[in-house]
């Protein structure tokens, strides 16, 4: 879960990292009476995806009244697709140089990573490798001070700025270990007369330990009807072909949009139905696939956990409960396969048992209608 | 034969008393997997399908020398069961829970390395070594059947799908790995080929990846060096991009982590990439008769 | 340094651990008052030493009257040489179990140690050792859950009090981290009508680390006399001749000490001057040495860091501010040998190069005087 | 030649410049050691008695490829630099400063054996390898010599009154290391023996112990399968019990720690124990008298 900019700086702010100071607006108002109380602002769009600079999410203004025209501008634009729903007006920085610092997971290394740059301000990405140092933390240490002191060395800070990056990068790594953080990100990291202040912030949590992150805002990235299928349980994305697959297993589930893709076909979502799904779950899940209007729907399970019978019934339940409007193609091998089988064929529903037969069947079934 | 785990191996159910727990130690029995107890807090004393259930792993060691766990308690568990067994002395440790937190998952993956352990998982189906009739974790037996095939995978479903056509097309498995789908996991495509290579039985290997992380790009670099065949299918060719971590993920994994770089890399290194699932038992085919038509020329 | 009762568990209690309800007194009007309070009460002297229940340390009082009665007699006692100077009146307890749960640092594993026995109450000490279970913890994972419910498991505890064992012991490993002790000890841990209670709390805290335990209150056990000595920030303990001793060093004050035993001679304490003290901390301490009118002094130093000249100095610089009135041997080797011995000769004081010969002096002229 | 350090021995003095580092600089310099650099943040760039200070232990090892660290950063400190120099590869890591937090001195210990440093101290004045001329601590050079006696102790001061005497004799030193004075060390008796044990150079053990802890029942232990012989002095026979650290203390000593149980089980492995300080001496060269005579026997 991607946290917005003013909720990663209240976390920061908590743990007693310098941010800048700032108030989050939702009309242009509210944005003009921060500019009264902060003086000269930055307004900056609150979207959880990057490149807000670029798509003009983030302005400057002097007064009030240009607070208020800038927050007018950015509250109706929509970056990379998401509307813009709030800005976050900030005092402004007098910076004299940017840098970059982060904390992020390292799957490779399987232990967390402590970035950092002195070349900040720009995506990070774009820094030439060898500008960037990586600091490998161990685990359960965590970080240890010398580590932040050679970083510091690296990145030439010099005795006094040394310091306050030590006891920034202490707090990042207590914010991170202790708020289950994926990534915690400053970036820039920006020296200012008198210190250092996380100008912007990132702070991307761990979506298996929202459960112990109760006190954390909750964000969510996902679509409408992406929400009404992770509510059951299911993984789901939509893509933006015409043909709804369900299968069972993020694996299986990316190779049949694949090899649906590599047949002619353009898959209209990703649906992993998961190991062992009920047919309950799977019934709704199936419905909300149907009432997107596909062209074909593909499911293809090959059952572990996952029984073919309960799979076959709850499709017959979703024929039930709506009709099928338009043409299903099932694909069903392992556990029960006889049962589920003769279940759907009795309902007039042909099973494969090839995954290759399935899908030529229902891209050709999508591009018949 | 095989790797990691076989007929010696003395398993503990962690969890057994719960509903995945008791179910799948009904099948691993059934399978021919020698479970010698379980462990279940609140519930020692009890039998699960015939199997001791203890209230720790030490205990379960203690009276069964029990050499390997398998661990069916749910996420919010598995740090601290995961320990246990650790601790106790175990390996290989399969972890099948998904939704683990990735901070615990580090401390697993430390702990173990600390103790030399071995962890599989999380959120993996598990492993078998057909031939020894040991199975730990949750895929179907009947996929299964002995012969010369390493199969290392990331994911399960797709993983089932390429065992039961290879097993269909007559081509037994030495040992079938599930690496787990977490983006920290306790073991890596490298460390199993490590072993795979090591072992004897084993004569062709077939690499399951998808896109994501950089196992698959490291995995190539170590094939370089390897003496046998490598077969690999690669999910996610047609999946979005930006559906990522981010931009620290993006500069740890420089470039890494997409279809194209995983295809080229392992490409470079001589393994054969399928562009469908069902291609792959035709290519291992392939490869054992190019290995015959070697001994037979040597 | 030890905590009172009082304290550690009012350290225990905020860190969630159950503890008696209770009050420290320090007249028998209190805990009347007290025991007006909280009905029947245990009245249980504060001291530092361990023993009191053997002593008489403890008594029970049904009544107010009874509760300033028991703690008049206790406010009156001496344990072990301790003045009592409160008591802590504590709600009745009706115990069905004792249990014995501490963690320690063990200094041969180097490790700390979860220690527990069914048997508690009683001097751990009296306790047959294979009725204690020991389980070492790893640095720095420190407790995993796991661990206090093998304990629980051993104590035969059953599922609702190892519930309940698991959390305590939780609770007891963060204290024993967060305060930097070297002994918490909950003895007995009493099994009462729903749950666990720490009757009685012992906590030790590093004195190498009370710098960074600013929050917890001081006590000492030192005599005045070895309270004045250690504010130099020299080592001194009294004992019971009348030969005062200074060295450089615990094992050579150690060694000198037990030399002078050994030759019929009687220590009057142990003065650990410490390697590299300067010529006036020395000064004062053996300014107080003289003070406590010992029948001859020996000063051994075996100088490394410490300069002999300084130690010559600092024995001039007393002999000038207050007399030597007693027979001082001096025993100088080392750095700055030479210069030391020669201003000692001026003055008259003789300084021997052995050791051995130094202390037959030291021995011979107490027992002349 | 000698254990732990020798002529090979390249130092980094962490904590350089205060006021303790810069004297023991000039000293371990003068002593002959090879102190390649120094560490003290916030001094990069500066220089002690022509020795070049970093700001961390890292860039020393790089620029001179250091082997070793003497620390003499103050106590709230240790932690920090312990690891670092530990990190960075180094080993023994000599840790001067008294008054470590015992909380502290366990993740040091703990750190060290994950990365296989050895640790002397904390509390130690450090260690000698006379023939090597390596001096890493602080004391005074004059009392070692050149010869075939190991040396380990507790304490500090009482070392020197021993050594010197064993020098003084022409009994001289193969390496003398102080061990520290604190309950939670680095390196115990048993590990320096078992060294000495492999060591060619040393013939005979001279193991300054004194009251308190089990260290010297261990080494005991130790002694009784060991073939060189062993001559001990024990400080604090007159000490005052109670002194301790309590009753948790006392039932993980379970009756060991006094001077009386600590000589017998000395005695009882075979080792000659010193009465008085100055009969140390005597007892090595008997020992060694007797080792010359097995030779010519033998």
């Amino acid at each position: 879960m991607k946290l917005y900019e003013h909720m990663a700086k209240d976390v920061l702010r908590a743990a007693g990292v310098p941010v800048p100071r700032g108030r989050v607006c939702t009309t242009p108002d509210e944005a003009a009476a921060a500019a009264r109380e902060l003086g000269p602002v930055a307004v900056k769009a609150q979207v959880l995806v990057g490149g807000r600079g670029k798509a003009g999410g983030i302005r400057l203004a002097q007064t009030a009244a240009e607070a208020a025209q800038c927050a007018e501008a950015i509250l109706t634009m929509q970056i990379r697709g998401q509307p813009v729903r709030s800005v976050l007006c900030e005092e402004r920085l007098v910076i004299e140089r940017e840098l970059y610092l982060a904390l992020a997971v390292d799957p490779s290394a399987r232990r967390p990573v402590l970035i950092a740059s002195a070349q900040g301000g720009m995506e990070i990405e774009e820094v030439p490798d060898r500008a960037i140092t990586r600091l490998h933390l161990e685990v359960p240490w965590g970080l240890v001070p010398f580590q932040a002191r050679q970083l510091a060395q690296r990145l030439e800070l010099g005795p006094s700025l040394a310091a306050a990056f030590a006891d920034i990068t202490a707090r990042l790594h207590r914010v991170f270990v202790e708020r289950d953080a994926e990534l915690v990100e400053c970036n820039p990291l920006a020296v200012v007369p008198g210190g250092l202040v996380a100008a912007d912030a990132r702070l991307n949590v761990d979506d298996d330990a929202l459960w112990r992150q109760r006190e954390l805002p909750r964000t969510s990235e996902a679509t409408p009807l992406e929400e009404r299928v992770r509510a059951l349980g299911l993984a789901f994305v939509q893509l933006d072909g015409d043909i709804a697959v369900m299968a069972n297993g993020a694996g299986i589930t990316m190779a049949t949009v694949d090899v649906l893709q590599r047949y002619g076909g353009r898959p209209m979502n990703f649906l992993d139905a998961g190991g062992g799904a009920a047919a309950g779950p799977t019934a709704d899940a199936l419905e909300i696939l149907l009432s997107t209007h596909p062209r074909a729907v593909l499911v293809n399970i090959f059952g572990g956990i996952t029984r073919c019978d309960e799979v076959a019934r709850a499709i017959l339940t979703v024929r039930e409960r709506r009709g099928l409007d338009v043409p299903l193609v099932v694909r069903l091998v392992g556990t029960n396969e006889e049962e589920g089988t003769a279940l759907l064929q009795q309902a007039g529903i042909p099973a494969f048992t090839s995954m290759r037969e399935a899908a030529e069947r229902v891209v050709a079934l999508a591009g018949e209608r | 034969m095989g790797i990691l785990v076989d007929e010696r191996t003395k398993v503990v159910v962690s969890g057994i008393t719960g509903r995945q727990g008791r179910f799948h130690t009904q099948q691993m029995l059934e399978f021919g997997t020698r479970i010698v107890a379980g462990v279940s807090p609140g519930h020692g004393g009890e039998e699960v399908g015939g199997v001791p259930v203890y209230e720790t792993v030490q205990a379960a060691v203690d009276k069964h020398g029990a050499t390997s766990a398998v661990l069916f308690v749910p996420a919010p568990h598995v740090r601290d069961a995961a320990l246990e067994a650790i601790a106790a002395g175990l390996s290989p440790v399969v972890v099948i829970a998904e939704h683990v937190p990735v901070h615990d998952a580090m401390d697993v993956v430390a702990f173990a390395a600390e103790h030399r352990a071995v962890v599989i998982g999380p959120n993996t189906y598990g492993l078998c070594t057909p031939a020894g009739r040991a199975k730990l974790g949750i895929p179907p037996g009947r996929i299964f059947s002995p012969g010369p095939v390493g199969v290392l995978a990331r994911s399960g479903t797709l993983s089932y799908e390429i065992v039961a056509a290879l097993t269909e097309a007559g081509l037994g498995q030495s040992t079938v790995v599930g690496l787990g789908g977490d983006r920290v996991v306790g073991t890596s495509f490298v460390e199993t080929l490590k072993r795979f290579a090591k072992d004897e039985q084993t004569r062709v290997l077939v690499l399951v990846g998808e896109i994501g992380g950089s196992a698959e790009e490291e995995a190539a670099e170590f094939v370089k060096g390897l003496d046998k065949p490598v077969v690999a299918y690669l999910a996610g060719a047609s999946a979005p991009t930006g559906k990522r971590m981010g931009h620290a993920g993006a500069i740890i994994e420089r470039g890494r982590g997409t279809y194209a770089s995983k295809r080229r890399a392992l490409e470079d290194a001589g393994v054969h990439v399928a562009d469908l699932p069902w291609e792959v038992a035709p290519l291992v085919r392939e490869a054992l008769g190019r290995l015959e038509e070697t001994a037979r020329e040597g």
